[in-house]
């Protein structure tokens, strides 16, 4: 009797596993493209046209950024509420069925983006971020559609858990592995209505040619309504895991319950009204604006300030447990030889070195710096490419024989590769964020150029490129070691010695915390109050300015043969117009 | 939670030295740690903004200010 | 040994991206270093923590900064 | 709750450390004056651009060391490229974007923007030394957006001029008639310049001195004899300071047809003077190939 937890859910552990597989199959097709694009940008080998390259791009954005993050966090997310709740999900086949359909629509998305390889008329090659008016093929935000309603019935399971739950432990705190599951839900409801508009309103209509034209600026600010919170969504499964195992491995507690859980509503109320910030040199949306987004921006440090407190303090517990001694000595009393320790622990740190570059990109005339140069290409391989990914790689040591039964194949090689991740994105993102601050751009197949060079004050672009393929060829290396382990464990037969399914203790627990910090609907309420003041001042603007359909909007021929694009555009009208009457209610009465 | 905290005892006694509970822990190395990295980032910060940012001539600045600007230049 | 080999190993990668931005920071204060000379300083630097790690331990730890 | 001392200690350091950096971006606002790209200008119809700003991208002289850049961004090309600017002045720099989305950055300084079409990013800047500056596209545009690419030329005040230089002259004239070289010369600076105008034709030179008023125009016509020069080929070059505009003109026993041929051919030859002068005249160093392929390119991206 080992307590793992495929032995105390079984038909999860399969769904849970069937998640993390997904994930990984994302994560080995993305990095492989990741070391392509390293070799084709520095230019020490390219075997394909340019123009390719940004097929190579979205998939690589779209695998890495999306499918390997979210299935990783639908993964884990299962185990949380199963686990902290102790109760099996509510309806299998519904877990399933969720799960089958963000498979599906990844399928769907991934067509069109690798029909780009090919000769044929289909391809979706427009980024991660699909800005218009560059055009996908249709299946591509189809695919992207329905990706995204798999990940809100997977919301829905896990609250129909959390509601039964409650039926049943009527006056006991929400588990804080559950209540990081919820807020973390609740705050993807509210920014994905972002995305969701941008591809059902506009972009899906008119690539089916339903409409004429979009405003390009309009789907692109209602991409980073999504685009912002999208990475605290990736980034909230690593910090559970921060919270609720790393104290654990460490060998003691999470320092404090109630911060923790206040660290989440902020994430919840404030992740979303930020957007803009992506947005700082748009032409058409007014300084002040930005100014309000900045704020925010800048508020929205203090939770993963917070968090980083809490953290090394739960871990600094633990080292003290095990006789950890002095200001700094401490920090060798813990397990650094256990991979999943040391993956999360270097992880961390890598995000601390993020947050500084995040702390600058948040900034708002210093964005005329930074702005799309390889500076921002750096920063966010700190964040998901390390603190997230490499988190969940550690994770996965600890995951791996909890879903499958099976001990790890090797912990010397899992350490190896933490370890050499964590150099190679070292000597990656430093060069990348040196050459940002030289202007060299993102997202361009060949940065050299003609008419003129990038000069560095120290160094060379040639060793700036040389430190890239050094990093993205030990990148490549650490992800071959975790597939390898990954499938070794996998090959290896059951094993009745392993750790139980726990997760830390608290130090200060949720007794201590305020009940109101349970109280959800006031945080989402409070949630969407924010995101209507931030955002429909400059949604109202962008809509008057360039029409709701792009500056074309008076001149949108209405086909009587179609009569669908005529119903499509009232439809779309009423909507606003009731979303603005709306507004000016809600402020008339706030004033 | 509390029969986590059991499990965890009995399972990691050999790594345990000793037992610190809540009162007694007073985190010194975090705020040692975290100490150095709030000099960081207000270094760095200082550093980014006026040096690399404010250094990184010229910037998109608003017309009177520059026109004053100018205008005490030419006088 | 003075510390376990796994934190010896977190300590060198952890001076991967200290020797990286060696340069840099000479550069400021007007030391120029070549490619060769700063992996010759991170090899050296390397080389005395391994030095001091393995080193048989005496008397109380020191601290491993 | 308990929060211990030290955690708030903490707290308290992270709202300074946020409060100071939200003054920082201020004090970069207010008290440098800083100023982001935002809704300043009115939006426009990217298809069309037929407003007198960007259907002739362009750098015009609006004050005493004040200027205005018009500029458009398309797959996979600025216009004009390169820009020409003096030393120790203020540009104003208006973009928009004929197609997509594209930005205009200047490599190695704060100018940078996104440009989204339909709508005019507006952004002043002072350029103080001469100076060349890249310009790249910085946000994904299209299967050739790494070639995407111009320049600014920050010039010595003395090397600047915003001239505008279009000759014309008949393609083909029978022996005997005389030439006439017509050199239109637009000054779109506000002071007078005053300079020479100098027609080089089989291997003679002629010059004239003229003084235009800033925002004038000047025709010169040279008359040359077409007997002296012979029968067959002789190419014309037009010069005022470093612009040139050049052409051949055919000398002829005979005319095939009459008049009417005669003011085809002054069509054709128009027609090719113009085509320099939409880009061809903000920038007289780069030579004429140079320009065409710019704009060739440029129309090559717009039918994509």
């Amino acid at each position: 009797m080992t307590n793992t937890y495929i032995e105390s859910f079984p038909a999860e552990a399969k769904v849970v596993r069937a998640a993390f597989y997904s994930s990984f199959l994302a994560l080995a097709i993305g990095g492989l493209f990741g070391i392509i694009q390293t070799l084709h940008r520095t230019g020490y080998y390219r075997f394909m046209d340019s123009a390719d390259y940004y097929t190579v791009l979205t998939a690589h954005g779209v695998l890495l950024a999306i499918t390997f993050t979210i299935f990783f966090l639908v993964g884990v997310f299962t185990w949380a509420t199963t686990t902290s709740l102790d109760r099996p999900v509510e309806d299998i086949r519904f877990t399933w069925a969720w799960y089958g359909l963000m498979v599906l629509g990844t399928v769907l998305t991934a067509i069109p983006i690798f029909a780009g390889f090919t000769d044929s008329e289909m391809s979706a090659s427009v980024l991660f971020t699909f800005y218009a008016p560059l055009q996908g093929h249709p299946l591509f935000y189809f695919g992207l559609v329905l990706f995204v309603v798999g990940t809100w019935l997977a919301g829905v399971d896990w609250f129909r858990s959390w509601w039964a739950w409650k039926q049943e432990h009527p006056d006991e705190r929400i588990p804080l592995p559950t209540f990081m599951v919820l807020t973390t839900t609740l705050m993807w409801y509210i920014a994905t209505l972002g995305v969701a508009a941008a591809i059902l309103l506009f972009l899906l209509p008119w690539s089916l040619g339903l409409v004429e034209s979009v405003n390009p600026l309009l789907t692109r600010t209602l991409f980073w309504f999504f685009g912002h919170p999208v990475v605290y969504f990736w980034l909230m499964p690593a910090y559970m895991m921060w919270y609720v195992l790393l104290p654990k491995i460490s060998g003691g507690k999470l320092f404090s319950d109630p911060l923790a859980r206040v660290v989440f509503v902020l994430f919840l109320i404030l992740s979303v009204p930020t957007g803009i910030h992506h947005q700082y040199l748009d032409p058409g949306i007014a300084e002040g604006f930005k100014f309000i987004a900045m704020t925010n921006t800048m508020f929205l440090l203090l939770p993963s300030l917070l968090t980083a407190f809490t953290v090394v303090a739960s871990m600094e517990h633990g080292a003290r447990q095990r006789g950890g001694t002095g200001y700094l000595g401490w920090l060798k009393a813990l397990p650094w030889r256990d991979p999943v320790f040391a993956g999360m622990a270097l992880a961390g740190l890598m995000f601390a070195a993020a947050g500084f570059s995040g702390m600058i990109n948040a900034g708002m005339n210093i964005n005329y710096l930074v702005h799309n140069t390889f500076w921002v290409v750096g920063h966010f391989h700190l964040t998901v490419g390390t603190a997230v990914a490499l988190t969940f790689m550690a994770v996965t040591y600890w995951f791996l024989p909890q879903v499958t039964g099976k001990a790890l194949w090797s912990r010397s090689v899992a350490l190896g590769q933490v370890v050499l991740w964590f150099v190679g994105m070292t000597f990656m993102s430093n060069a990348m964020h040196r050459g940002g601050l030289l202007g060299i751009p993102r997202r361009t197949a060949e940065p050299q150029y003609e008419g003129f060079e990038f000069e560095a004050a120290v160094g060379s672009v040639g060793e700036l490129d040389a430190q890239i393929a050094l990093g993205g060829a030990l990148l490549t290396l650490s992800l071959v070691l975790f597939f390898a382990n990954v499938v070794g464990t996998a090959l290896n037969s059951r094993s009745d010695d392993l750790p139980a399914n726990e997760y830390a203790d608290t130090l200060s627990g949720p007794s201590d915390a305020p009940l109101v910090l349970d109280n959800l609907k006031l945080w989402t309420a409070i949630a969407i109050v924010l995101v209507i003041f931030a955002y429909s001042f400059p949604l109202l603007s962008i809509i008057e300015r360039g029409g709701l359909f792009g500056p074309e909007l008076t001149e949108l021929p209405v086909s009587i043969g179609l009569g669908l694009e005529y119903l499509w555009v009232t439809t779309v009208s009423t909507v606003t117009a009731a979303g603005e009457t709306a507004i000016t209610i809600i402020a008339g009465v706030s004033s | 939670m509390s029969q986590t905290a059991e499990h965890e005892a009995s399972n990691e006694t050999s790594e345990h030295v000793r037992e610190i509970g809540h009162d007694e822990f007073d985190p010194i190395g975090t705020l040692t740690l975290i100490g150095i990295y709030f000099l960081i980032l207000v270094f760095l910060w200082f550093f980014m903004y006026f040096v690399e940012f404010l250094g990184n001539d010229p910037t998109v600045v608003s017309g009177t200010l520059v026109f004053l600007a100018t205008g005490e230049r030419l006088a | 040994m003075r510390i376990s080999k796994g934190a010896l190993l977190i300590v060198i990668a952890f001076i991967a991206p200290l020797i990286v931005e060696l340069r840099t920071v000479l550069a400021w204060v007007n030391v120029e270093l070549t490619l060769l000379e700063s992996a010759v300083l991170g090899i050296g630097l390397i080389g005395v923590i391994l030095v001091w790690a393995l080193w048989p331990q005496e008397g109380t730890s020191e601290s491993a900064g | 709750m308990n929060i211990h001392t030290y955690e708030k200690l903490w707290l308290i350091a992270a709202m300074v450390l946020i409060v100071g950096f939200i003054a920082t971006i201020t004090y970069g606002s207010v008290g440098l004056g800083i100023t982001m790209v935002g809704d300043q200008q009115d939006t426009v119809e990217p298809t069309e651009l037929d407003d007198e700003r960007f259907s002739d991208p362009r750098v015009a002289q609006v004050g005493e060391n004040e200027y205005e850049a018009y500029v458009t961004a398309q797959m996979f090309s600025f216009q004009p490229d390169p820009i020409e600017v003096p030393e120790d002045s203020e540009v104003t720099f208006y973009v928009t974007s004929r197609d997509v989305i594209h930005s205009f950055s200047l490599v190695g300084t704060n100018v940078n923007t996104m440009v989204i079409p339909g709508e005019v990013a507006e952004m002043t800047v002072e350029f103080d030394e001469p100076q060349d500056y890249g310009v790249v596209c910085n946000e994904y545009c299209g299967p050739n957006h790494h070639n995407m690419e111009g320049m600014v030329h920050v010039v010595p005040e003395d090397e600047f001029d915003l001239t505008e230089l279009d000759a014309e002259a008949p393609d083909e004239v029978e022996t005997g008639d005389d030439i006439d070289v017509t050199a239109t010369v637009e000054n779109r600076l506000l002071d007078p310049i005053e300079t020479t105008v100098t027609l080089e034709i089989g291997n003679e030179t002629v010059s004239e001195d003229v003084t235009i008023d800033g925002g004038e125009t000047d025709e010169t016509t040279f008359t040359v004899d077409s007997a002296q020069l012979g029968e067959g080929d002789h190419e014309w070059t037009v010069t005022v300071d470093e612009h040139t505009d050049s052409w051949t003109v055919t000398v002829v026993d005979e005319l095939e047809d009459g008049d009417a041929d005669d003011d085809a051919d002054d069509e054709s030859n128009e027609n090719t003077d113009a085509g320099d002068d939409t880009d061809g005249g903000e920038n007289g160093t780069e030579d004429e190939t140079d320009t065409d392929e710019t704009e060739s390119d440029a129309s090559g991206g717009d039918d994509e």
